[in-house]
């Protein structure tokens, strides 16, 4: 007989269980790179709120495009093709509100189907088809970019009054002074791909952990075979969360897009590699069947410090930038990796 | 007997289908020109008579791919992939041009001569790409890091230290022996071709001729049980990403000596996708197992293939992706399991139509 | 005995074909309602294969079920559970990153406002496991947990879907018998509620004891079906194997000699929280067996043995030499070798031809720079596939291809190749059939007279006592007791492992 | 403090660019921040959020791409940091104050090649031959591709001997250079002129135009466009025939605007363009509408420092 395991659970054993162990370690780190950067660079203002509300709007793009790329990763997918989807969205936009005069909305929504039919059409064609996501998905970038190139090989700027309405939508943080409320100095403030960005993560953390859709997700994930045989909706589960991902892309198009107002066909090349290593630091497994939408954000935010702290040395080399990127990169997965082992270590001998 | 062939014609059946685009591509080059698939002695202007035209160009720029496309096979072969190799054809080009102009700083003129002995300008880069492989292989065997992420880091960093090796410059050598390793010609053909044969037949028998080829495909289908067989994954793995890390040195040397310079920001871009791709195309599995290196090399040839027929027919350059992406869709599609299977299954209802009429 | 003839489900005429091979030839099977029927047959004659016809995961190439007097036609197990059948695969088949309650629950969760329940699933789980007798947290991922337990998980599951037909592909093989028991108590209930139950097993006894037809396969055709009144054991094994079965049953123990060489010696080997401190000496040409239930510690010690777990502390020495192993491969360097319990994760390289899984650990130790020609893989291939009589066209088929107990074969050939002094087998005879059960115990006792020490771990007690020339009983993650094997009875051991039993349940 | 927002070092223009500004304000003695965008344009508005966090004193910038600053050169008004842009100008620049700008202009540099050509096949005597003519064209959608496309066709249109049969994008680098000629001279059997976008891409091909048994700088004549150190030993060579200037050494009249505006003065909005030249191999050729002659590379090489 097995030993009977005390049953406990109170909230303290279900918060430090060990499946969050990815997600504490992903914290630690970003805990102590933050205090390495304040250290360093504190009275160049890297611990002023202004600081931390950057690397939310700064990111809010990436941030939006992982949520949908965490849950394709934990299906034991890749999508390589975010990026290029997100590039042609602000295309589509630009093209079709400057050039041909288009309401916003309907640019929005058009592009809003493109991406969510491009990414069902892929999803169809990684099950039915049996073609690895990383190929499929890699032809789907080309494509996208292609595409992008087609409508215009320079970059089109948005010039529209709800794109600028949308873009300027900023809530300052304030500060109480003298009984009159202020803005703090330097400005903080958050806009509205943040509140995108927040708005995704809790959407995207309620399917996984709330609905059966998410569950069948992390079920396939696990092992897709098993998943086949007991008989949950695999076919319909992966090509949705394909085609989940391409509405997340677009949405991060639209964020990016209010980010810069303007579409470009080389807009985030190589963004795609951004947004997995983001989730993947995060705890996300490649291999599939494990990940939190909690361990992304904190992934997103920690791949959001090293550019920041890069930028306040600021007496870098361009190679020796690329170097450190590298460096901190290794430095992140090997702190990592030693709190997961170690953590494992304990349980062992518990 | 029977079951031998069938079985035989599952497997290979990927490849024929690549087979069978590769010829479909090159048919269509023909169509819309009939000089696409010509080939010609040329004289050059030292005398020597080479064979030139489309198809050897094809052979020729497809090198480079190639030759990382071989290391790739392996590493895919075994699970996982390798993002650093562009990175690493930059490493390697640079610190070939940094061995041959040690002497200089600044934007230099070129020059004919080497500063350093011409054996380390060929193997200090080698070595260094080999080491980093190396790198590469101890993060993924021994922290257990994922693949894409341990070679993330040296895809960012490696064109850092490129860049930092040469100070951001770059060189230009008229160094000839240099320049013959891809602007030469052997046997009437372009040397990088001859260097891709070299290498192929290399990675062949190494894979074949010793048990190192099985030792991959078993890590890659299941790493526990292969371990308890007394594999040591580790080692394999390893090996397996140094042999990458200098199959992409060979292709940077081949790069940099293509344009007698080095170009750090340039070399190797997207090679690690092409790559990819080919290894794919070719008919080896992402999540590991069997590899096929021929599959891989039709792979790498469909692809400098759609790259040359676009070129060669100026389809405008903003289609060019587009373009791309089209032709690989639809290699991919009719290489996919369920297309295959439906061909074989309409073959084999034939089949077994006049088998049961013979035994009738 | 209540027979009834309602038939629920009717499969006439299965056909299906694998390259190379005929699986099904125009098999019928019937199921009446409230029955427990019994499908048996040697390793490869097709019982799973029919079963996943049935299921939706192989599309047949001719035949048709009805199911409740209506034509079915599946196209994915999805179909198959929608229509009422539910199914316990032969290998176990759920998700190794969920929690054992979700394992349970996924796919038809209980929703409340919106979202999962998951205190329901969690209580109801758990309630669940208590009923088939195992009392876990079910809110941990379930690859913690062994085999069995994963085993009984996928009964649960299986079971509290409320189906009209159910499918048990070898249940018990990994289950000692009081939850083997616990099971037929469970499956009893269901036959009363109505419920058809198929069940595919190799252990006679367990057929004689709950079900109520019989339906025998081989080579994939139809042999026959009876009523379990109809048939005696005997002509039943007959009928399955084509063998007399007091042909195979007529082995006899390698002889002990006291004064053998000691070839292994283990000394307070342990890690912990797993295994305490063991210790344990094995002889020329002894077999050493060991029993105990299952989680009693048996597995982990084995593997500490081969070194697949490093020990926490104690030594391993082979003919006196330290082995002092960090990895596998030092081990079998010493000669060892480890024949693992979990097939499909442990074992087999599914990929892989049956000629390179058996040369795979020969290779191993040569290292791959001197590679076997092909030639000599080719003969190693073909001697052991002729010796262990493994089912196959030809050696050049995926291991991944054969049917279960055949790929079992193929994994004692890897090590037998390696020629070693010790071979620790972990469950070999696990989803083997009776007829090539036998085979390999007597292999395992020709091997012992042929100078090979063995150490033999099985959950069958008389198998253990039948063939070893020691007793090791495991209880309690240490070891309970060494007998000698001779005139050692089941009942003796049965003892020792109660004691522990008793003492828990007084808790 | 001084800040300098960068594309990224994508190539020996760009290197000698950034260091030729460094090494001028490091040579004042002033702090400076640099950051390199990595090609990225949202890496580049990270960057300048940050220079504001941060509270330097001047932003200096270059924009990867012409559009989408609005938003962030907006919150570098409403900080008052004074912008100076550097080699490009974005567009939109309507609502944003800037204390100064700094660019080639890329449009000229296109005309200037084809001006360049047109007369160098009069002077030939070959202005009644009908000309076949290839261009490789930089990056899609590059500010530099698009302008100098643009300028090339401008005059082109209006010589009616030189005949555009090609142009496709060699990327700006030597090796696409030199795959896209080698193409080029396969599918077409009789070329005359190359002009490439940059020069790079002009000595890439230089070496397929040999390897098809051609004569470069005679058989096909090939301008470049950027005039580094290396077109020049390849003029010298007599391998390529000519090439336009564009000079990266913003460092000295950068230096001078920053201590102009210390000083209170106001540089106006205009975009100021350096002076800029055209060298070949003979010297005195007419390359601009209003007539500056050519320089002859030989004599120039010593000074460059680039
Ligand atoms: N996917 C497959 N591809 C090819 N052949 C297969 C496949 N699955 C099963 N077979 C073959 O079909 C035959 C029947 O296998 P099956 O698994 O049904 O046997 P079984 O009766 O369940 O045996 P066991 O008792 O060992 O589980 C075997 O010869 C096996 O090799
Ligand atoms: N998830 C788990 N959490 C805690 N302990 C576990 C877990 N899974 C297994 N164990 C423990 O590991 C110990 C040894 O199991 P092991 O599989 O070695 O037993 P065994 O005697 O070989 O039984 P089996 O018949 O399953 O082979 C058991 O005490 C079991 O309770
Ligand atoms: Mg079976
Ligand atoms: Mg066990």
């Amino acid at each position: 007989m097995l030993k009977a395991e005390p049953r406990r659970q109170s909230a303290l054993t279900r918060i430090f269980n060990p499946k969050y162990i990815m997600v504490y370690a992903t914290l630690g780190v970003f805990l102590v790179i933050y205090l390495f950067g304040a250290l360093m660079y504190g009275d160049k203002g890297f611990t002023t709120l202004r600081t931390l509300t950057l690397m939310f709007s700064d990111n809010a793009y990436v941030g939006v495009s992982a949520v949908g790329m965490t849950m394709v990763l934990i299906t034991g997918g890749i999508d390589l093709s975010v990026a290029a989807v997100a590039s042609l969205t602000g295309m589509f936009v630009a093209y079709g509100v400057t050039v041909l005069g288009l309401d916003p909305w309907v640019c929005v929504l058009f592009s809003l189907a493109v991406g969510t039919a491009l990414g069902l059409v892929m999803g169809a064609a990684i099950h039915y088809l049996n073609v690895p996501p990383f190929i499929t998905t890699l032809t789907g970038m080309f494509m996208a970019r292609g595409v992008c190139a087609l409508i215009s090989r320079e970059s089109i700027s948005i010039d529209n009054p709800t794109i600028d309405y949308l873009a300027g939508l900023k809530w300052y943080i304030m500060r109480l002074q003298d009984g009159e409320w202020v803005k703090l100095k330097p400005v903080a403030y958050i806009n509205l791909s943040v509140l995108i960005f927040i708005a995704m993560i809790i959407i995207g953390t309620i399917i996984l952990q709330k609905t059966r859709f998410g569950r069948n997700v992390y079920a396939i994930g696990g092992n897709e075979q098993s998943a086949r045989l007991m008989g949950l909706p695999v076919a319909r589960t992966k090509v949705l969360v394909y085609g989940f991902n391409g509405l997340c892309s677009v949405l991060s198009g639209i964020a990016y897009a209010l980010y810069v107002k303007s579409g470009w066909n080389l807009a985030l090349q190589g963004s795609e590699l951004d947004v997995i290593s983001c989730c993947v630091i995060g705890g996300v497994m490649l291999s599939g069947g494990v990940g939190y939408m909690q361990g992304m954000l904190l992934g997103v935010l920690l791949k959001a410090t090293i550019p920041a702290i890069i930028t306040f040395n600021g007496t870098m080399n361009s190679w020796w930038a690329k170097i450190f990127t590298g460096l901190l990169l290794l430095l992140f997965i090997i702190i990592q990796r030693v709190v997961v082992a170690s953590s494992d270590r304990a349980k062992k001998t518990e | 007997m029977k079951a031998k062939l069938n079985r035989e014609t599952v497997v290979r059946s990927k490849l024929l289908w690549a087979v069978i685009a590769e010829l479909l591509i090159l048919l269509v080059g023909f169509i819309m020109r009939p000089d696409f698939l010509s080939v010609q002695l040329m004289t050059l202007a030292d005398g020597s008579r080479v064979l030139f035209g489309t198809p050897i160009d094809i052979l020729n720029r497809s090198a480079e791919i190639t030759i990382i496309a071989m290391g790739m096979t392996l590493v895919i072969a075994l699970g996982g992939t390798d993002l650093s190799v562009g990175a690493l054809v930059a490493v390697s080009g640079a610190m070939a041009l940094k061995f041959l102009r040690w002497d200089v700083l600044e934007y230099p003129t070129p020059g004919d001569y080497t500063v350093m002995p011409y054996f380390l300008v060929i193997l200090v880069p080698l070595a260094v790409c080999t080491l980093m492989g190396a790198f590469n292989g101890l993060l993924i065997s021994k922290l257990g890091m994922q693949p894409i992420i341990a070679t993330l880091i040296l895809m960012v960093a490696g064109r850092g230290i490129a860049q930092i090796t040469t100070n951001g410059k770059q060189f230009t050598t008229m160094y000839t022996p240099f320049q013959q390793i891809a602007q030469g010609y052997f046997l009437k053909l372009p040397m990088p071709i001859i260097i891709t044969a070299v290498v192929i037949l290399g990675v062949a028998l190494f894979t074949r001729k010793t048990s190192y080829g099985m030792f991959v495909e078993s890590v890659g289908v299941n790493p526990n049980a292969s371990r308890v067989s007394g594999l040591q994954s580790s080692r394999i793995i390893l090996i397996a990403f140094m042999i990458t890390g200098f199959l992409s040195g060979i292709s940077g040397l081949i790069y940099s000596s293509r344009i007698s310079s080095c170009d750090s920001n340039n070399a190797g871009i997207n090679n690690e996708m092409n790559a990819i791709l080919a290894v794919v195309i070719g008919g080896t599995s992402m999540s590991g197992g069997k590899f096929s290196l021929t599959g891989t090399v039709i792979g790498s040839l469909i692809i400098q293939t759609i790259v040359t027929l676009v070129y060669f027919f100026g389809v405008v350059s903003e289609a060019i992706m587009a373009f791309e992406a089209m032709i690989i869709a639809v290699v991919i599609v009719l290489q996919s399991e369920p297309v295959r299977k439906f061909f074989a299954s309409r073959k084999r209802s034939r089949a077994s139509a006049t088998g049961g009429a013979v035994r009738a | 005995m209540c027979l009834s003839n309602d038939v629920l489900l009717k499969m006439t005429g299965m056909e299906i074909e694998f390259p190379g091979v005929k699986a099904l030839d125009g098999v019928d099977f019937t199921l009446r309602r409230g029955e427990i029927h019994a499908l048996l047959g040697e390793n490869g004659a097709g019982k799973s294969t029919l079963i996943k016809c049935l299921t939706g995961v192989h599309r047949m190439d001719a035949g048709s079920i009805v199911l409740d007097g209506q034509s079915i036609r599946l196209t994915s197990p999805q179909d198959a559970q929608r229509l009422g059948i539910s199914t316990v695969y032969q290998e176990v088949n759920l998700c190794p990153n969920l929690t054992v309650a979700e394992n349970i629950f996924i796919g038809r969760q209980p929703m409340r406002r919106g979202g999962i329940d998951w205190k329901t699933i969690n209580a109801r789980s758990s309630e669940l496991m208590r009923r088939m007798g195992m009392d876990i947290d079910v809110t941990l991922p379930l690859s913690g947990y062994s085999i069995a337990v994963q085993q009984m998980v996928s009964i649960a599951r299986a079971v509290d879907i409320n189906a009209k037909v159910l499918i048990l592909d070898e249940p018990t093989s990994s289950l000692d018998d009081n939850e083997v028991r616990r099971l037929f108590d469970v499956m009893r209930e269901l036959k009363k509620q109505g419920m058809g139950i198929i069940f595919i097993t190799h252990f006679l006894n367990q057929v004689f004891e709950v079900c109520d037809r019989i339906t025998v396969l081989r080579n994939g055709h139809l042999v026959n079906e009876w009523g379990i009144t109809d048939i005696s054991r005997l002509d039943l094994v007959t009928s399955m194997i084509g063998k007399d079965m007091n042909e195979i049953y007529n082995l006899k123990k390698a002889e002990q000699r006291g004064d053998a060489p000691v070839v292994l010696a283990a000394s307070g080997l342990g890690v912990p929280g797993k295994v305490e401190s063991i210790s344990l000496d094995v002889r020329e040409g002894e077999l050493v067996g060991f029993a105990g239930l299952l989680g009693s510690g048996r597995t982990e010690t084995a593997e500490m043995l081969f070194c697949v777990q490093r020990p926490a502390r104690g030594s391993v020495s082979m003919r006196g030499k330290p082995v002092g192993a960090r990895i596998p491969l030092d081990s079998i360097k010493r000669r060892m070798a480890f024949c693992p319990e979990d097939r499909k994760r442990d074992g087999i390289v599914a990929d892989l031809s049956i000629r390179e899984n058996i040369v795979l650990a020969v290779q191993a130790t040569r290292g791959f720079m001197k590679p076997m020609s092909m030639a000599e893989q080719q003969e190693l291939a073909d001697k052991y596939i002729r010796l262990l009589s493994i089912a196959t066209p030809d050696a050049e088929k995926k291991v991944g291809e054969l049917s279960g107990g055949n790929q079992q074969k193929v994994i004692l050939a890897r090590w037998m190749a390696t020629q070693p002094d010790l071979l620790i087998l972990d469950e070999p005879t696990r989803g083997i059939d009776v007829g090539a059960k036998a085979e390999i115990q007597r292999l395992m006792l020709d091997m012992c007279r042929q100078g090979m020490s063995i150490i033999f771990i099985s959950s069958e007690l008389d198998e253990i006592i039948r063939c070893s020339n020691r007793i090791i009983v495991m209880r309690d993650l240490q070891k309970a007791a060494e007998l000698d094997g001779e005139g050692c009875d089941q009942s003796a051991i049965l003892s020792i492992i109660a004691d522990e039993e008793t003492g828990r349940e007084a808790v | 403090t001084i800040a300098f927002s960068q594309i990224g070092q994508e190539s020996d223009w760009r290197t000698a660019n950034t260091d030729s500004v460094k090494k001028a304000i490091e040579a004042e003695g002033w702090n400076y921040v640099y950051d390199d965008a990595q090609q990225k344009q949202e890496n580049q508005v990270k960057a300048l959020r940050n220079f504001i966090s941060q509270n330097v004193d001047y932003i200096l910038f270059t924009g990867v791409v012409s559009t989408g600053w609005d938003e962030v050169l907006k919150e570098v008004n409403e900080a008052e940091i004074p912008l100076i842009l550097l080699d490009r100008m974005p567009d939109n620049m309507d609502d944003i104050e800037y204390a100064a700008a700094f660019g080639g202009d890329f449009v000229e540099e296109g005309r200037r090649m084809a001006i360049w050509t047109k007369n160098y096949v009069e002077k030939l005597g070959r202005s009644d031959e009908e000309l076949n003519v290839v261009i490789l064209e930089g990056t899609t959608g590059a500010d530099a591709a698009t302008g100098r496309q643009n300028g090339i066709m401008e005059i082109l249109k209006d010589t009616p001997n030189l005949k555009v049969i090609a142009s496709q994008t060699g990327n700006f680098t030597r090796a696409e250079g030199q795959a896209v000629m080698e193409s080029f001279l396969k599918a077409h059997d009789k070329i005359d002129v190359l002009l490439a976008h940059n020069d790079d891409m002009a000595l890439g091909a230089i070496e397929s135009i040999k390897a098809a048994g051609k004569v470069p700088g005679k058989d096909i004549i090939i301008v470049g466009c950027d005039s580094p150190k290396t077109a020049f030993d390849a003029i010298i060579a007599g391998e390529m025939n000519a090439t336009i200037e564009c000079t990266p050494l913003y460092g000295p009249f950068v230096v001078d605007a920053l201590k102009r505006l210390m000083a209170g003065e106001d540089l106006g909005r205009e975009l100021i363009h350096p002076e800029e030249s055209c060298f070949d191999a003979e010297g005195g050729i007419v390359f601009t509408l209003d007539g500056k002659l050519s320089e002859k590379a030989a004599d120039k090489i010593g000074e460059r420092q680039y």
